[in-house]
C-alpha cells in the first residue's frame, strides 16, 4: 500500500516516560507510527559509581554495587566478592558458597520477575505484573528475613557473608519453591500463551546471534537468539559446576529465533532452572559451618588487576578492578550486560512501530541503574 | 490564583465547605509515576498488590497534567534535574512533592563524591515530605503519604489565611 | 417526529451548559497560575523539538477511505434491513435478498480487492532483521 | 417555538458556512463544516427526513469530514504558514457570486410554488427502502458500481501517490 | 419554517458559498469543502421540494444518491489530491494546472 | 415515550406548549446527566474495585487516620470528582485555545445526546425516535471529530498520535458494529429502539427467552461483533492504543488537566454504556426479563436493563484487567480482516435463514 | 596464550607489542597505532577469533604513568580471552577506535572519552555519553575537580547543619 | 486460510483462558488477597535470630540508633560508613575523671561531645554497626525492640529533622572537663589559623 510520506517528527520518548524502566531517554524520529530512527540517550542515572570506588574501601565498595543494578543486587555482591576473592586467593567456606547460590538464584527469579511483569506493562497487560510483584514479595521476605532489606542488601562480604542463614529460613524457602512452581503456568497462561501477546511479541524485533554477539548482547538476550553461553555452565564459578540444570536457549516457537518473544520465553524457562538449582542447594546445604570464617581481617588485594564475569540475570556482569595494593581499589568498571544491550537496540528496533520499540525495549530488559552507574 | 481563593472571611459555612474541599484533595492524591532508580522500585512494590497504594486513593498518572503529587523516587543527576524542575511546573496546581528515599532528600549515598548527583531535590523544587530510607521500605512511603495527606487536610483553600 | 429532535436539540444546548458550569466553578475555586514553564508543551520532560503541527503520515488515511466507502454501504443496508421483513411476509423474501446480495458483492469484490492488494495492511517498511510474518514484506520504494 | 428552533438552526449552519469559506485556517474551516453539516442535518429533521438527518451525519460527519481532516494533516504543514492559504480573486469571486445569489434569491422568491402539504410521514426509512428495492433498483446496484469504482481508483491512486 | 423558499433560501446561500470556496480559494482541499457545501445545498433542495411537494420520497432517495456521490467523489479527490501532493508538494489547485505536461 | 406523556401532563397545566415543551425536555434531561454523573462515579468504583479484586488487592479502602474515603472507599469517585474540580486548568501556551476548549464540549455532547434514545424500561425513553438506532451510530461520530480536534489542537504529539490512532480506530470499528446492527434491524424490521425490543418478546427454541442473539447462530455471532466492535469503539484494553500509557503517556489527553479532563473521563465511560446499552437493546432483549413473563414490570425492566448493561460493562472491564494491548496496524487487521468478513457473513447468514425460515 | 599471541602480532605487526622487561602473561601490552588492522586481524583469524569484545576500561595511572585503555576480549568459538592494554600519553591521548570491529565499541569508547578524554580516532559519533553535553572535564581522571555549579544549580560542598 | 481460522481459534481460546485466571482471582479474592492495610494491620515480622558472634545483631534495616551511654567514642563507626553520614567528636578529659563504663564494663575515656547521624544520606547499609564494640549504634528491632521498638516511620516536613543529635552533653559539662591547651599548642593554632 501505498507510503504516503509525512514529515518527520522527532520525539522524545523519556526521561520521564512510563515505560522506559527509569530515566531512559529514547530520541526517536517517525514518520508517522514507523519508526526510522532511534537514538537512545543515557546518562540521567549517572550516580558516579567508579569514581565513589575509587574513594572507599573494598568493603564499603559493595554497598555501592547494590545499587547499580538494584533489581538483582545479590548477583551484583556476587560478583564483586568473587573477584577481589581470586585477588586475594581466599578459597570461602562451603557454606557459603551455598548460600551465596541459593541467594543469587532466588534474586534471579525476582529480577526475571520484575522483568517479565514490565514487559507485559509494556504490551498492556497490568495484572501479570502484579501477580509477578506479588510472588517477587515473597522472595523479599525471604531476603528480609536474611538480611534485614528488602532491596538492597549488603549481604555478601568478601570472604564471607554478614549473617548466617535465620532459624526458618530453609522451610520457608521450601514452601516458597513449591508455591512458586505452579505460579509459573498462571503466568504462562495469563500472558505468554495469549494470543494478543503472541502477535505483539512474536517475530518483532529480532536479534540474530551474529549481530548480538558483535553489540556484545549476553545473558537471556543472546540465549533468546540461539546462541548457548551462560558463564555459569560455560565458565563454571562459585560452585556452580555442581549444580544440575539447562541453559534453556531460544527456539522460535512462536516466530522467529530471537524475537522478543523467545527473550521472554528463556526467562520464563532459567526461572524454572533457578527454581531446581535453588532446591537443589537447599538440599546440599552443608549445615554446619561459619560464614564469616574466611573474612580476612584487612581486604588489601594485591597490585594487580583482574576481569571476572559472573552471570547476572541480565548477563554476563564483569567487574574490571585494579588494585594498587592500599585499602580501597585504583579502579573499578563494572561492565554492565545492560548497557550493551541498550546499545544493540537501535539496530533491532529501527523500522518498527512505536508499539513494537517499546516492546522490544521491554524485551532487552534493561536497569538503567546499571547502565548509567 | 482562583478568583474564589482566600476571599472569604472565615466562617462556618465557608470552613466546612472548605473541609470537604481539602477532604477530596487529601483523599485522592493521583501521583505521577517518577521513578528514577532503585527507590522507584521500591515505588511500584507499594503500588503493587502487597501495598496498593490505590487503597489511599492514589492512583498512577503518566501525564503531570492530571496528577496531584510527584514522588521523586531516586538519585536527582544533574542532567535530571533539570527536567523535574520542568516536570514539576508542568504539573497543575495544587501540587505536592515527596522526596522519597536518601538520594532525593539529600543525595545520599552518592553525596560524597558525586559529581553529578544533586544533592537534594529541594534544591531545585520545593519538598512537601522527606520520607528517609534507602530505599524507604513501603510502610515508609505509605506513612509519608499520610503524612502529606494531613499537611493537605490542614490546607483552608478558600479562607483568608488568618495573620 | 419534531418532539424526539427538539429533545436532543434541548440535550444540546444543556450539553453545552452542563459542561460550561463546572468550568467556570472551576474557574473560581481552583488555583490557576499560568506560569511560561508550566504551560509549555509536555514532552516527557525535555524541550519539546518542534510542533506536532507537522504533516503527519497517516497510514490511517487509507483506513478511513475504505472506511467511507462502507459507510456508505452500510447506509443503504438500514433501509432495506427495515423492509425485509415486510418483504419476507409478502413472499418477496429471496428476491430481495438476492438484489441486496448482489449489491453487497460487488462492495466485497472492492474489499476483496484491497485485501488481495494490501491495501489494507499497514506495514511497509525497511526493518534490518525482519523475518517471519515480516519477512517479506516490500520495502519502502519498491511496489 | 419551532421556527424560532428552525431559525437558530439555518444561522448555525449559513454562519458556519461562512466561517468555512472565509477563515484562513483550513482547520478551523473542517471544523465549523461540522456545524454546517449538523444544522443541515438539522433542516432535514424539519423537511420531515429524519433518516436523511442521519445519513447526513453519519456520512459527512463520521466519514468525509474525517477523510479531510486526515486530507488536511496530510497535505498542510500546519504550523508553518502554508495553512494560512491564501483566497486570491477574492473580489471578482464574491461579486459573480453575489450576483449568482441574487438571481437565485429573486427566482425563488418570484416563482409562485406549488404546494402540496401532506401529513408527517410516520416511517420515511421504510418507504426509502421500498422505493429503492423496487423503482430505483438499477440506479441502487449502479450505486454499488459506483463505490467499487471509487474504492478501487482511490486506493490506486493513493498506492501510486508514492 | 413552513415556507418552501425559506429552505430554498438557505440552499441558495449555502450554495452561493460553496461557489464562493470553489472559485476563490486555491487549497485543494479547501476546494473540496467548498464542493461539500454546494452539494448539501442541492440535498437540501431535493428534500425540500419533496416535502412540499407531496411527501413522495423520490427527494429522498436522489438526496441519497447525492450523498453517495458525494462520500465517492470525496474519497477520490482526497485521493488525487494526496498524489499531487506527492509528486508536487503543493496542492495549490492554479499550479498544479500549471504543472500538468 | 416520557417527554410525550409529560408533555401532554405539562400542557395540561401551562398554557405556552413552547415552555411545557422546554420543561419536560429539562425534567428529563437534567436527570439524565445526573444518572450520567453517578454512573460514571459508580462505574469508576466498580473499575477501581474490580481491578484491584483482579490483582490480588484490595483497591480503595477508607480507613484509618488519613485515608478517609469513606466506608470500603465508596467516596473514593467523589473525591477524585471534587479534587479534578478543584484542579488547575492549564491551557498550554502552544496550544490553539479556542479548539482545546472546544474539544471537550463536543466529545461530552456526542456521549450526552446518544443517551436520549436509550430506553431504559417500557416507558423510560426520552426520544424514541423512529430511526433510534441509526441515530446513535450517528451521533456517535462526533465524538470522532471531539477527538481528532483534542488531540490536534494541544500541539502536542502524544496527543496527535492518540487522536490519530483513535479516530481511526473509531471509524473503521463502526463498521462492523453498523453491518452487526444491521442483522437486528433485518430480524425486527423497526430502527426504533422500542420497537426492537418489543419485537424480543416471548420465546424462541422453547426454552431460551426470544432475544435475538438466541435466535439463529448467526446473530450469537453478530453479538460477539457487536460487543468487540464496541469496546474497541470505547478505547478499551485490548483495544486501547489510543490511550497506551506505556506508549502515549495519556494520549489524546496528555495535556489536559482538571475539569476539562474529567469530561473526557465522563464521556468514556457513558460511551462505555451506551455501547453496552445498544448491545443490551439490540440483542439482549433490552429490559425483558430473561425468563418471559416473569419480573416484567417497568420497575424490573429498569433493573433488568441496567442489569444486563452492568454486566456487559463488567465484561470490558475484565478484557481490560486481563489482555495486552494490541499494536495499530493489528488492531486494524483485526477490524477489516477478522470482523468485516464476520459481520458481512452474518448478514448473508442470517437473510438466508430467516428466508427459509420465513421470519 | 597471550605470550602465543603476541608472538603472532609481533611477527604479522612489527613493533606493535610493546617489548617489556618480562613479557606479562596475563595481558599484552600493544602500542596503539596499528590497533585498528590488529583488532580485525584477532577478530577475523579462524585460530583467534575474538568475536566479542567484554569490555574496555579506561584506567588512570596516576600523575606520572599516564592513561591506559585496556580491552577485555573473549571468543565464543573458542572460548579464549586476552586482555589488551595500550598506554596513552597523559596529555594527548589518542588511541584508533575499534568501534567498527566491535560495534559494542561504539559505547564503550564514548564512555571512556567520556569519563577519561581520551579521544578515539575514527569512531564516527564521539560524543559523552553519561554526563551532558556541556559537562566539563574528565571525571574520572584523579586530578578531576568537581564543578561548583551547574546549568545555576549549587553544588553545596558542606552539607546543612553539619557544619 | 487455515492459518486464519487457526489464529482465530487460539485467540479465542487463550483470551478464554486469560480471563478465566482473572475472574478465578476476582472470585477467590478472600483467600488470594496479599494486601497488607499498613496503618491498621503491619506485617508479621518473622523471628529474626541471625547469629552474627554469638551477638543477636538485629538486621532490620531502619533508624539507626545509638545508646550514648554505652558509646566510648572509639569512632569506628564513623570509619566504617561509605558515606560519612556519622559525624563522632569527643573531647579528651583530664587525667583521672570517671566517665563511667559502658554495660559491656569498659570504661569510657572519652567524653562523646557530639554523635550525629544524618540519616538522609545514610544508605542503611548496617556497616557501621558491626565493628562497634560496645554494640551502642544499632538498627532496631528483632532481638533490639527491647532497646527500641522497630522504627522505619519517621517522615518528615523538613529535612533537618532527620539529622539526630545522640550526643547529651551539656555546655557546662564540656567546660569542666576541658583541659586547658599547653602554652605552645595555643600558639601552633593561632599561628595556623
Ligand atoms: S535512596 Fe537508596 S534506594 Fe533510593 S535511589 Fe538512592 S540509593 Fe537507591
Ligand atoms: S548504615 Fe551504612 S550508611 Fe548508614 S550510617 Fe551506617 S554505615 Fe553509614
Ligand atoms: S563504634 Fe560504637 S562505641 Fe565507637 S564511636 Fe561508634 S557507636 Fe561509639
Amino acid at each position: 500500500m501505498g507510503i504516503v510520506h509525512g514529515d518527520e517528527m522527532v520525539l522524545n520518548i523519556g526521561p520521564q516516560h512510563p515505560s522506559t524502566h527509569g530515566v531512559l531517554r529514547l530520541v526517536v524520529k517517525t514518520d508517522g507510527e514507523i519508526v526510522s530512527q532511534i537514538r537512545p540517550v543515557i546518562g540521567y542515572l549517572h550516580r558516579c559509581f567508579e569514581k565513589h570506588c575509587e574513594n572507599v574501601s573494598y568493603d564499603q565498595v559493595i554497598p555501592y554495587t547494590d545499587r547499580c543494578d538494584y533489581i538483582a543486587s545479590m548477583n551484583n555482591n556476587f560478583g564483586f566478592v568473587i573477584a577481589v576473592e581470586e585477588m586475594m586467593e581466599i578459597t570461602v567456606p562451603e557454606k557459603v558458597e551455598y548460600i551465596r547460590v541459593i541467594m543469587a538464584e532466588l534474586n534471579r527469579i525476582a529480577s526475571h520477575l520484575l522483568a517479565l511483569g514490565a514487559f507485559g506493562l509494556d504490551v498492556g497487560a497490568f495484572t501479570p505484573f502484579l501477580y509477578m510483584f506479588r510472588d517477587r514479595e515473597r522472595i523479599l521476605d525471604l531476603f528480609e528475613m536474611t538480611c534485614g532489606a528488602r532491596l538492597l542488601y549488603n549481604y555478601m562480604w568478601v570472604g564471607g557473608l554478614s549473617h548466617d542463614l535465620p532459624v526458618g529460613f530453609l522451610e520457608k524457602a521450601h514452601e516458597f519453591l513449591d508455591y512458586f512452581e505452579p505460579k509459573i503456568k498462571e503466568y504462562n497462561d495469563l500472558l505468554m500463551y495469549n494470543k494478543i501477546f503472541i502477535e505483539r511479541t512474536s517475530d518483532v524485533g529480532v536479534l540474530p546471534t551474529d549481530v548480538a554477539v558483535n553489540y556484545g548482547v549476553t545473558g537471556p538476550n543472546l540465549r533468546g537468539s540461539g546462541t548457548k553461553w551462560d558463564l555459569r555452565k560455560n565458565e563454571p564459578y562459585s560452585i556452580y559446576d555442581r549444580f544440575n540444570f539447562e541453559v534453556p536457549v531460544g527456539k522460535g516457537q512462536m516466530g522467529t529465533i530471537g524475537d522478543c518473544w523467545d527473550r521472554y520465553w528463556v526467562r520464563t524457562e532459567e526461572m524454572k532452572e533457578s527454581v531446581g538449582i535453588v532446591r537443589q542447594a537447599l538440599n546440599e546445604l552443608p549445615v554446619e559451618g561459619d560464614v564469616h570464617e574466611a573474612l580476612p581481617k584487612k581486604i588489601r588485594p594485591p597490585k594487580g588487576s583482574i576481569y571476572k564475569r559472573t552471570e547476572s540475570p541480565r548477563g554476563d556482569l564483569g567487574f574490571y578492578i585494579i588494585s594498587d595494593g592500599s585499602p580501597s581499589p585504583s579502579r573499578v568498571k563494572l561492565r554492565s550486560p545492560a548497557f550493551t544491550a541498550l546499545s544493540a537496540l537501535s539496530v533491532i528496533a529501527e523500522g518498527w512501530m512505536m508499539s513494537d520499540v517499546i516492546a522490544i525495549l521491554g524485551s532487552l530488559d534493561i536497569v538503567l541503574g546499571e547502565i548509567d552507574r | 490564583m482562583g478568583l474564589l481563593e482566600e476571599k472569604f472571611e472565615d466562617n462556618i459555612i465557608v470552613a466546612s465547605f472548605d473541609k470537604i474541599l481539602s477532604w477530596a484533595r487529601s483523599t485522592s492524591p493521583w501521583f505521577f509515576q517518577f521513578g528514577l532508580a532503585c527507590c522507584a522500585i521500591e515505588m511500584m512494590a507499594t503500588a503493587a498488590s502487597r501495598y496498593d497504594l490505590m487503597r489511599i486513593g492514589m492512583i498512577p498518572r503518566s501525564s503531570p497534567r492530571q496528577a496531584d503529587v510527584m514522588i521523586v523516587a531516586g538519585t536527582v543527576t544533574m542532567k535530571m534535574a533539570l527536567r523535574i524542575k520542568k516536570l514539576y511546573e508542568q504539573m497543575a496546581e495544587p501540587k505536592y512533592v515527596i522526596a522519597m528515599g536518601s538520594c532525593a532528600t539529600s543525595g545520599g549515598p552518592y553525596s560524597p563524591h558525586g559529581y553529578h548527583v544533586l544533592k537534594g531535590v529541594d534544591i531545585v523544587i520545593p519538598v512537601d515530605v522527606y520520607i528517609p530510607g534507602c530505599p524507604p521500605r513501603p510502610e515508609s512511603l505509605i506513612e509519608g503519604l499520610i503524612q502529606l495527606q494531613d499537611k493537605i487536610r490542614k490546607e483552608r483553600p478558600l479562607t483568608k489565611k488568618s495573620v | 417526529m419534531y418532539r424526539d429532535f427538539g429533545t436532543i436539540f434541548v440535550f444540546i444546548i444543556l450539553g453545552i451548559i452542563l459542561v460550561y458550569v463546572p468550568l467556570l466553578i472551576q474557574k473560581l475555586v481552583a488555583p490557576s497560575n499560568p506560569t511560561p514553564d508550566k504551560i509549555s508543551t509536555y514532552e516527557c520532560g525535555e524541550e519539546a523539538e518542534g510542533s506536532a503541527w507537522i504533516r503527519f503520515n497517516i497510514r490511517y488515511y487509507i483506513i478511513a477511505l475504505i472506511f467511507l466507502i462502507f459507510d456508505v454501504e452500510v447506509v443503504f443496508l438500514f433501509p432495506w434491513a427495515v423492509i425485509f421483513q415486510d418483504f419476507i411476509k409478502e413472499g418477496n423474501g429471496m428476491l430481495v435478498f438476492v438484489e441486496m446480495a448482489i449489491f453487497l458483492l460487488i462492495l466485497i469484490t472492492g474489499l476483496a480487492y484491497v485485501w488481495q492488494k494490501s491495501d489494507l495492511d499497514w506495514v511497509k517498511r525497511k526493518i534490518a532483521f525482519a523475518s517471519g510474518r515480516y519477512k517479506n514484506q516490500k520495502l519502502e520504494g519498491e511496489n | 417555538m419551532s421556527s424560532v428552533l428552525f431559525w437558530i438552526i439555518a444561522f448555525v449552519a449559513i454562519g458556519s458556512a461562512f466561517i468555512v469559506v472565509l477563515n484562513k485556517n483550513l482547520f478551523y474551516s473542517a471544523i465549523a463544516l461540522v456545524f454546517t453539516f449538523m444544522g443541515v442535518a438539522g433542516l432535514y429533521v424539519f423537511l420531515w427526513a429524519d433518516f436523511m438527518a442521519g445519513v447526513q451525519v453519519m456520512i459527512y460527519v463520521g466519514g468525509i469530514l474525517v477523510l479531510i481532516l486526515f486530507g488536511i494533516m496530510l497535505t498542510n504543514r500546519i504550523s508553518s504558514v502554508n495553512i494560512s492559504h491564501s483566497n486570491y480573486h477574492q473580489g471578482i469571486g464574491a461579486v459573480i457570486v453575489i450576483g449568482i445569489f441574487f438571481i437565485l434569491g429573486w427566482m425563488i422568491l418570484e416563482t409562485p410554488w406549488l404546494r402540496i402539504v401532506e401529513q408527517e410521514p410516520t416511517q420515511t426509512v421504510g418507504k426509502i427502502g421500498r422505493l429503492l428495492m423496487t423503482e430505483y433498483l438499477l440506479p441502487f446496484e449502479v450505486a454499488s458500481v459506483l463505490l467499487l469504482a471509487a474504492l478501487i481508483g482511490a486506493a490506486m491512486l493513493s498506492r501510486k501517490a508514492n | 419554517m413552513d415556507q418552501l423558499h425559506n429552505y430554498l433560501l438557505i440552499a441558495s446561500v449555502l450554495f452561493s458559498l460553496g461557489l464562493f470556496a470553489v472559485i476563490t480559494r486555491r487549497n485543494a482541499v479547501a476546494v473540496l469543502m467548498g464542493v461539500e457545501l454546494i452539494l448539501n445545498s442541492a440535498n437540501l433542495n431535493f428534500l425540500a421540494f419533496s416535502r412540499f411537494g407531496g411527501m413522495n420520497f423520490n427527494g429522498h432517495i436522489f438526496a441519497l444518491f447525492v450523498i453517495i456521490m458525494a462520500a465517492a467523489e470525496a474519497a477520490v479527490a482526497l485521493a488525487i489530491i494526496i498524489n499531487l501532493y506527492n509528486n508536487y508538494q503543493s496542492i495549490n489547485v492554479d499550479e498544479a494546472g500549471q504543472l500538468k505536461r | 415515550m416520557t417527554v410525550d406523556v409529560l408533555i401532554d401532563w405539562l400542557a395540561n397545566l401551562v398554557d405556552f406548549p413552547e415552555l411545557a415543551f422546554i420543561l419536560a425536555v429539562l425534567i428529563c434531561a437534567i436527570p439524565a446527566f445526573l444518572f450520567i454523573a453517578v454512573y460514571a462515579l459508580v462505574a469508576i468504583y466498580g473499575e477501581l474495585k474490580i481491578s484491584s479484586f483482579m490483582q490480588d488487592k484490595v483497591g480503595p479502602m477508607g480507613q484509618g487516620p488519613g485515608l478517609h474515603a469513606g466506608k470500603w472507599g465508596l467516596l473514593q469517585p467523589v473525591a477524585d470528582a471534587l479534587k479534578l474540580l478543584l484542579k488547575e486548568d492549564i491551557i498550554p501556551a502552544s496550544a490553539d485555545t479556542k479548539l482545546f476548549i472546544l474539544a471537550p464540549f463536543i466529545v461530552f455532547i456526542g456521549a450526552f445526546i446518544s443517551f436520549a434514545a436509550l430506553p431504559f424500561n417500557q416507558n423510560l425513553i426520552i426520544a424514541d425516535m423512529n430511526i433510534g438506532v441509526f441515530y446513535i451510530l450517528a451521533v456517535s461520530s462526533l465524538g470522532v471529530i471531539g477527538l481528532i480536534v483534542a488531540g490536534w489542537s494541544s500541539n502536542n504529539k502524544w496527543s496527535l498520535y492518540g487522536a490519530m490512532r483513535s479516530s481511526a480506530q473509531i471509524v473503521s470499528y463502526e463498521i462492523p458494529a453498523a453491518l452487526s446492527i444491521v442483522v437486528v434491524i433485518m430480524l425486527t424490521g423497526t430502527l426504533s429502539m422500542q420497537g426492537i425490543i418489543q419485537h424480543q418478546d416471548g420465546l424462541v427454541w422453547g426454552i431460551l427467552p426470544n432475544w435475538i442473539i438466541f435466535q439463529n447462530p448467526f446473530t450469537f455471532l453478530a453479538f460477539f461483533v457487536f460487543f468487540i466492535s464496541g469496546v474497541s469503539e470505547c478505547n478499551r484494553t485490548p483495544f486501547d492504543i489510543p490511550e497506551a500509557e506505556s506508549e502515549l503517556v495519556a494520549g489524546t489527553f496528555t495535556e489536559y488537566s482538571g475539569m476539562r479532563y474529567a469530561f473526557f473521563f465522563l464521556s468514556e465511560y457513558a460511551n462505555m454504556f451506551i455501547v453496552s446499552g445498544v448491545a443490551a437493546v439490540g440483542f439482549l432483549g433490552g429490559w425483558h426479563s430473561p425468563i418471559p413473563g416473569f419480573l416484567e414490570a417497568p420497575g424490573w425492566g429498569l433493573f433488568w436493563f441496567l442489569f444486563k448493561v452492568g454486566m456487559l460493562i463488567f465484561v470490558m472491564m475484565w478484557f481490560r484487567w486481563t489482555f495486552p494491548r494490541l499494536r495499530v496496524d493489528q488492531l486494524m487487521n483485526i477490524c477489516w480482516k477478522v470482523l468485516l468478513p464476520m459481520a458481512l457473513l452474518n448478514i448473508f447468514g442470517v437473510g438466508i435463514w430467516t428466508v427459509l425460515a420465513g421470519r | 596464550m597471550s605470550k602465543n599471541l603476541s608472538e603472532v602480532l609481533l611477527e604479522k605487526f612489527p613493533g606493535s607489542v610493546i617489548e617489556m622487561e618480562e613479557i606479562p602473561t596475563d595481558h599484552i601490552p600493544l602500542n596503539g597505532d596499528k590497533w585498528f588492522e590488529i583488532a580485525l586481524f584477532i577478530r577475523d583469524e579462524p585460530d583467534w577469533k575474538f568475536d566479542s569484545l567484554q569490555c574496555i576500561t579506561g584506567v588512570d595511572l596516576g600523575e606520572e604513568n599516564g592513561l591506559e585503555v585496556r580491552y577485555n576480549l573473549h571468543s565464543m568459538v573458542h572460548s579464549h580471552k586476552i586482555e589488551i592494554r595500550i598506554p596513552l600519553n597523559r596529555d594527548k591521548p589518542v588511541v584508533p577506535s575499534v568501534e567498527q570491529v566491535w560495534r559494542v565499541g561504539d559505547w564503550f569508547e564514548r564512555e571512556v572519552y567520556d569519563m577519561y578524554g581520551i579521544t578515539f580516532k575514527g569512531h564516527r559519533d564521539l560524543r559523552r555519553i553519561l554526563l551532558p553535553d556541556d559537562w566539563e572535564g574528565w571525571p574520572l581522571r584523579k586530578d578531576y575537580e568537581e564543578p561548583a555549579t551547574y546549568h545555576g544549580i549549587a553544588v553545596p560542598k558542606e552539607k546543612e547543619g553539619w557544619e | 486460510m487455515s492459518k486464519y481460522f487457526h489464529d482465530l481459534w487460539s485467540a479465542i481460546f487463550s483470551s478464554m483462558v486469560g480471563m478465566g485466571i482473572t475472574l478465578k482471582h476476582m472470585f477467590l479474592i478472600r483467600k488470594g488477597n496479599v494486601t497488607l492495610q499498613y496503618p491498621e494491620e503491619k506485617w508479621p515480622r518473622p523471628e529474626r535470630k541471625i547469629g552474627y558472634d554469638l551477638k543477636d545483631y538485629n538486621v532490620i534495616r531502619s533508624r539507626l540508633h545509638h545508646n550514648i551511654d554505652d558509646c566510648t567514642g572509639c569512632n569506628k563507626c564513623a570509619r566504617a560508613c561509605p558515606v560519612g553520614c556519622i559525624k563522632v567528636e569527643t573531647m579528651k578529659v583530664p587525667k583521672g575523671t570517671d566517665l563511667g563504663t559502658t554495660s559491656n564494663d569498659t570504661i569510657k575515656r572519652l567524653l562523646v561531645t557530639r554523635f550525629d547521624i544524618d540519616m538522609t544520606e545514610c544508605m542503611y547499609c548496617n556497616l557501621c554497626t558491626y565493628p562497634c564494640p560496645e554494640e551502642c549504634i544499632f538498627m532496631t528491632g528483632g532481638p533490639n525492640s527491647s532497646k527500641h521498638p522497630l522504627d522505619y516511620e519517621y517522615s518528615e516536613y523538613d529535612r533537618r529533622n532527620l539529622v539526630f543529635n545522640f550526643a547529651k552533653v551539656t555546655q557546662e559539662e564540656i567546660d569542666k572537663y576541658t583541659i586547658p591547651p599547653p602554652e605552645e599548642q595555643q600558639k601552633d593554632e593561632v599561628e595556623s589559623s
